[in-house]
């Protein structure tokens, strides 16, 4: 019972955030990344939830659903997003849509 | 040792007797169906048919269990298995009787909740692995209406959380002993049942695999033990939602004493499994557009005004 | 039934608001109906309220409405209050009637341009502008309504907006009265400043404060009577800022007809007469006012003698009207120049009106010199627009215009200005020239254009009633040597309390005043037989004048309104976009363009990092992560 | 429960590696629900069980099949693989790792560098606590997320429109 401590979750958060960042940068699908910002998302709120949990109040569960909120909101549109580029470029990668360059 | 044994002889007891409950519904469904429409059924087999199950357990599992070439192998396998899996959890949460149950879970209803919307991904998954243009559009199907319908069932369901207070289903069973809830959440318990057959695909909204349309969507390639599995989780899923339409609405186990806690559940969640079997033989099947407009501009809206009602009514009392 | 006052203003800005809103979903019929009615119970209203009053009329002769406290500032809390007393309820008769008229002209008028439901609503906008400027209590509310009726005249002339010139015109308009506005304006702070407050009327008004506070011919009284004198001068197109008014027939004729003709540019002169008391302190003002209205009546006659469209003989004709009101007013004598506000409204309208039957039926032709024989093709436009020529024209004993110039040049005589009285008269037979001139080249001779369109019922009844007043609104008033009924002015002069009691010509004078009128007929006469000389039989006289080398050069002076555009756009304009165009690489600009230079640098380095991958810009927030926590970790 | 926390942990570590590898979007998919499911796990075991419902419930169960969904209306099939084969070279792993691991270095010397270890008891904050904080303290923050649920609704909505000039070419 004794040996989950709040730096072992806070570690845990750590390792997925930096594999959900991996993940954006080596992908070229748009869709793979936006699975690993899920990741990522997730991870932050899996740190919220242990600081949460770790002083025993609701804090951290009630920002917990702000992200699961902004997360769909961001899934809806970034999936319309993925549909728009396949639509226009044929493609999901994200490089093709490098038209808005300076 | 008894001790330590008793919830292992209690969850092996319920997965036992629900599998084979869901077997005997084959039997039954046809029967009944038989009555309904005028004819005989299955009745050869034994006495009333009722070997029928038998014999036809007996083929499904000597047959060969072939995965098509095309298919997305692992996928493939995993599909059929989700549905049985996620319908099982779920019976996990039930209180069948004050003292026969398997976890009392505190937030009971989310986990049925959550495990209802495990069970999407079985047909997504398993219309996508066939690689097969009809099952891809059964499960797309299937997508769109369940992910719709899990919607308004949560939304439904909360008119019930809010007058028990609580997610713990013994507890919501409890607070009915003055009253079952389908009186004052009459209508929760209409949108309840409408999403509970759409969330078990059964007739009339079987659309995901709708013969005539999409040669059995999802599962056309399937075969063996597999479609058998899916047939299985089928009819498990309409036990559970008897079983949750008894537990939320008509008091769970609660009844006059002269039977045992036990046998009122059964009885009750048989009359909803019948009941179930009936709007199979009576409704029509809407169209695919019919299903998603029936759902947001009627059943939505519906959820919505009940759980207002509710909480102003509960707000108005409290 | 002087309780209902408060609707009259109200019912055309709740006419207003309906086709504002619901305007362009209504059909022709319901915007028609919401625009003449509005008008219509308005109208209907104050006729009732008219009856009341003078059948019984309240204690002081006026009565008074407050609705609300608009604002309250400090000791400034002006309400939205309405006062009738005589001089307003003329006005608000004349509006509401004659606004009611051309309204229902309209609705034949404008049926087959777009924008129908906006002309109503600018145009009921206008009535409810003018009715508060009219009836307002305190001239903050009259500012209001002063202000509104010139967003409206700017709307509506502009109302054919596709064609740039009218845009020109609409913003020319309201720019020139702007410089009165803001003259009146300060007219306005100056009298807050000195005597703390706006209200008109009562004890505590400025009339009654100013007549106990401050002496006969006193600074400040002089500069608050010029300051508002500006306003006015600028609202009734009077000599310097006249010229926005020939332009303003860019609007369509019955815009022309209510605004620039009949009731708003009237608001000078109403003005004057609201605040008389100060200029009767301010002796020097009155005297420009009378002045300013003396050189305008001449200078506007020789103009229009000389215009080829139809319309703009018209604009000059009313500005040269409304320098005889000013003389009227200029002399002390209120209810002449009122009377001839009322018989202007009525003649004047009517010719617009007439003007715009015939425009119509010219498929928008406006120059005279393209008419003519019209008198056959439209009888009843001709004969009714024959009559306002002649009332305008001051033709003798018949027309209403006769009894109310004779009235005003009687006035001047009167006051002992002999010079202003000639000059006067030389107007007045400007007047028959330039009218009958336009009645003789556009009605008879031969017809040079086809009649395409002919005025259907809803034109030709305002027409009838309007020439029947231009008629018959002349006899409320004779002239003192044919007896002693005078109604009008007895009715007006309640409206005058602290006025030095106007002189009536006495028994003895009605000698002097019978040569007068002897003379005023003669030169109207000979003036309407010189038009019908001139322009209908010996044309190439005429044109003998006008070809001489002098006449050419008078005449182009006198077609371009005595050059005053030329001369504004040379003094005023022009320095000032030369002065615009020297400054325009000036040092301050430098300091901005500097930095405008530096952030087109930083832009220029920015652009570089923006290559559209979006990778590289995660790559950049991590790579900024990692520092931002680098600095936190080791901090 | 320390045990179920390390197994869970175990698990979710590995499928999260597993989704930033898979040639497959779909098994991609199917890895990451993994992930989240174990991470609904972890979330009951610290004692927050509320959250571990709505983690399965919305995120596994919306958010994702909404993702699945998306990759069937594409219908993404051995092609896509082959050019994820193409795009995904190890050698590209390399930079982001190295700035990855920075990152975890950084952020494992910031928690550890706290000194004394603090023990989560996982005594359970239940529902009605979550509840109570959310339409008390944080009702700003529910209104501002319905606002924003609504802009990406309506987003959504608009970019996912078909255009009518591509209408009329199909």
């Amino acid at each position: 019972m004794a040996a989950v401590s709040m730096e072992h979750g806070l570690i845990l958060a750590g390792v997925l955030f930096a594999l959900g960042l991996i993940g954006v940068l080596v992908r070229r699908n748009i869709i793979f990344m936006l699975m690993s910002i899920e990741v990522m998302l997730n991870a932050s709120g899996l740190a919220f939830v242990v600081a949460g949990s770790n002083w025993g109040t609701a804090d951290g569960q009630v920002m917990f659903i702000f992200i699961l909120t902004m997360a769909a909101a961001e899934v809806a549109v970034g999936l319309a997003l993925v549909l728009q580029l396949y639509r226009r470029f044929k493609t999901l990668d994200v490089d093709a849509a490098s038209k808005m360059r300076g | 040792m008894i001790q330590s044994i008793h919830p292992l002889i209690i969850t092996i007891g319920i997965l036992f007797v629900v599998v084979n409950t869901a077997a005997l519904l084959i039997w039954l469904e046809r029967r009944l169906l038989a009555l309904w429409q005028d004819r005989y059924g299955p009745n050869r087999v034994g006495p009333f048919g009722l070997l029928q199950v038998l014999a036809d357990m007996i083929k499904i599992f000597t047959k060969e269990d072939w995965v098509p070439p095309f298919a997305d192998k692992p996928v493939f396998i995993l599909a059929p298995a989700v549905i049985v899996v996620a319908v099982l959890m779920s019976f996990a949460v039930i209180p069948f009787s004050p003292d026969i149950w398997v976890v009392d879970l505190n937030i009971g209803l989310l986990f049925f909740l959550a495990m209802s919307s495990m069970g999407v991904y079985s047909v997504v998954l398993a219309g996508w692995a066939s690689n097969n243009k009809y099952s891809l559009l059964g499960g797309m199907r299937a997508a769109a209406q369940m992910l719709s319908y899990e919607v308004f069932m949560g939304l439904s369901l909360m008119g019930v959380v809010m007058m028990a207070g609580s997610f713990n289903l013994r507890e919501i069973v409890e607070t009915q002993k003055g009253m079952w809830f389908f009186i004052p959440q009459i209508f929760g318990l209409v949108v309840f049942m409408v999403a509970g057959i759409a969330e078990t695909h059964r007739l009339p909204f079987d659309l995901p695999e709708a013969e005539s349309e999409l040669v059995a969507g999802y599962h056309s390639e399937y075969s063996g033990m597999k479609f058998g599995m899916f047939f299985v989780g089928e009819y498990l899923g309409v036990t559970l939602i008897s079983a949750f339409i008894t537990t939320l609405f008509f008091g769970g186990w609660l009844g006059p004493s002269f039977l045992p806690p036990i046998v009122w559940f059964i009885l009750k969640t048989f009359v909803f499994i019948c009941f179930f079997i009936l709007l199979r033989a009576s409704l029509p099947r809407p169209r695919y557009d019919q299903l998603m407009a029936y759902g947001w501009k009627v059943m939505l809206p519906l959820a919505l005004a009940n759980l207002i009602v509710t909480g102003g009514i509960i707000l108005a009392i409290g | 039934m002087l309780e209902l006052l408060w609707l009259i203003p109200i019912l055309p800005f709740i006419g207003f608001l309906v086709l504002v809103l619901i305007g362009t979903r209504l059909s022709r019929a319901g915007v028609a109906a919401i625009g003449v009615g509005s008008i219509g119970i308005s109208a209907v209203v104050s006729l009732l309220c008219g009856f009341s009053f003078m059948s019984s009329p309240p204690p002081g002769d006026a009565f008074s409405q407050t609705l609300w406290t608009w604002m309250k500032v400090g000791s400034f809390a002006p309400g939205i209050t309405f006062h009738l007393d005589a001089l307003s309820l003329l006005m608000t008769l004349v509006v509401t009637v004659v606004g009611f008229l051309i309204h229902l002209y309209s609705t034949e008028y404008m049926n087959d341009e777009d924008g129908y439901s906006r002309f109503f609503a600018y145009m009921n906008l206008f009535v409810g502008s003018m009715l508060t400027l009219i009836l307002a209590d305190n001239l903050i509310l009259l500012y209001l309504g002063w202000e509104g009726v010139g967003l409206c005249s700017y709307l509506l002339i502009g109302f054919w907006y596709k064609d740039p010139a009218n845009g020109l015109a609409a913003r020319k308009a309201f720019t020139i009265t702007r410089v009165g506005d803001t003259a009146m304006a300060l007219g306005l702070f100056l009298l807050f400043a000195h005597l703390r407050t706006l209200n008109i009327h009562g004890d505590g008004g400025i009339l009654a404060l100013a007549m106990s506070q401050w002496m006969e011919g006193s600074g400040l009284a002089i500069a608050a009577a010029a300051l508002l004198l500006g306003g006015a001068l600028g609202k009734s197109g009077q000599l310097p800022l006249q010229t926005w008014l020939p332009d303003a027939m860019a609007g369509p004729t019955p815009v022309s007809a209510l605004i620039h003709a009949a009731t708003m540019v009237t608001a000078g002169v109403y003005l004057i007469a609201r605040t008389y008391v100060l200029f009767e302190l301010a002796p020097a003002v009155q005297f420009a006012v009378a002045l300013i209205g003396t050189i305008t009546l001449f200078v506007a006659g020789c103009s229009a003698l000389t215009q080829r469209d139809m319309k703009r003989i018209l604009a000059y004709s009313t500005i040269s009207q409304i320098g005889y009101m000013f003389l009227a007013l200029g002399v002390g004598a209120w209810s002449a120049a009122m009377f001839h506000f009322m018989t202007h409204a009525f003649f004047k309208a009517l010719l617009f009106l007439g003007a715009g039957v015939v425009i119509l039926a010219l498929h928008h032709e406006q120059d005279i010199f393209n008419m003519g024989g019209l008198r056959r093709a439209l009888p009843l436009t001709s004969k009714t627009f024959i009559i306002g020529a002649a009332a305008l024209a001051g033709f003798p004993f018949i027309t209403a215009g006769f009894y109310s110039k004779d009235l005003i040049l009687w006035k001047v005589w009167s006051a002992h200005q002999p010079w202003l009285y000639i000059v006067g008269l030389g107007g007045a037979l400007l007047t028959a020239l330039y009218s009958f001139r336009l009645v003789f080249i556009a009605f008879f001779g031969e017809a040079k254009s086809h009649v395409v369109k002919k005025p259907g019922a809803c034109m030709k009844i305002p027409l009838t009633i309007l020439a029947a007043l231009a008629i018959i609104g002349g006899l409320i008033e004779l002239p003192h040597a044919w007896g002693n009924w005078q109604p009008f002015s007895k009715f007006m002069e309640s409206a005058f309390p602290l006025t030095a009691s106007v002189e009536h010509g006495g028994h003895g004078k009605a000698a002097a005043e019978l040569i007068l009128q002897g003379i005023a007929v003669v030169v109207s006469v000979v003036g309407i037989s010189l038009a019908y000389l001139f322009f209908l039989r010996k044309q190439i006289f005429v044109e003998g004048v006008a070809g001489s080398s002098v006449g050419v050069a008078v005449h182009r002076f006198w077609f371009a309104g005595w050059g005053f555009d030329w001369l504004y756009d040379k003094v005023f304009v022009q320095p000032v976009v030369w002065a615009a165009r020297i400054n325009k690489n000036d040092i301050i600009d430098f300091i901005y363009r500097l930095f405008a230079g530096i952030i087109q640098i930083f832009h220029f380095i920015f652009c570089l990092t923006q290559t559209g991958r979006v990778r590289w810009y995660a790559v950049g927030i991590a790579f900024g992560a990692v520092v931002i926590v680098a600095m936190v970790v080791l901090s | 429960m320390t045990v179920v926390f390390w197994i869970s942990a175990a698990v979710t570590v590995i499928s999260t590696v597993m989704v930033i590898t898979r040639r497959n979007v779909v098994h991609a998919l199917l890895y990451l629900i993994v992930s989240l499911l174990a991470m609904a796990v972890i979330f009951f075991s610290l004692g927050a069980p509320f959250v571990a419902a709505l983690e399965v419930i919305v995120y596994a169960g919306a958010i994702m099949v909404l993702f699945i969904f998306v990759v069937m209306m594409l219908n993404l099939g051995a092609r896509a693989s082959q050019q994820e084969r193409q795009w995904l070279k190890p050698r590209m792993m390399i930079g982001p790792a190295i700035l990855a691991a920075i990152l975890m270095i950084e952020l494992g010397y910031a928690i550890f560098a706290g000194g004394g270890i603090e023990i989560i008891t996982g005594e359970p904050v239940g529902a009605k606590q979550v509840g109570m904080s959310l339409f008390e303290t944080y009702l700003l923050g529910v209104e501002l997320a319905s606002i924003l649920l609504l802009a990406g609704l309506v987003g959504a909505y608009h970019l996912g429109r078909r255009d009518r000039s591509e209408e009329e070419e199909s």
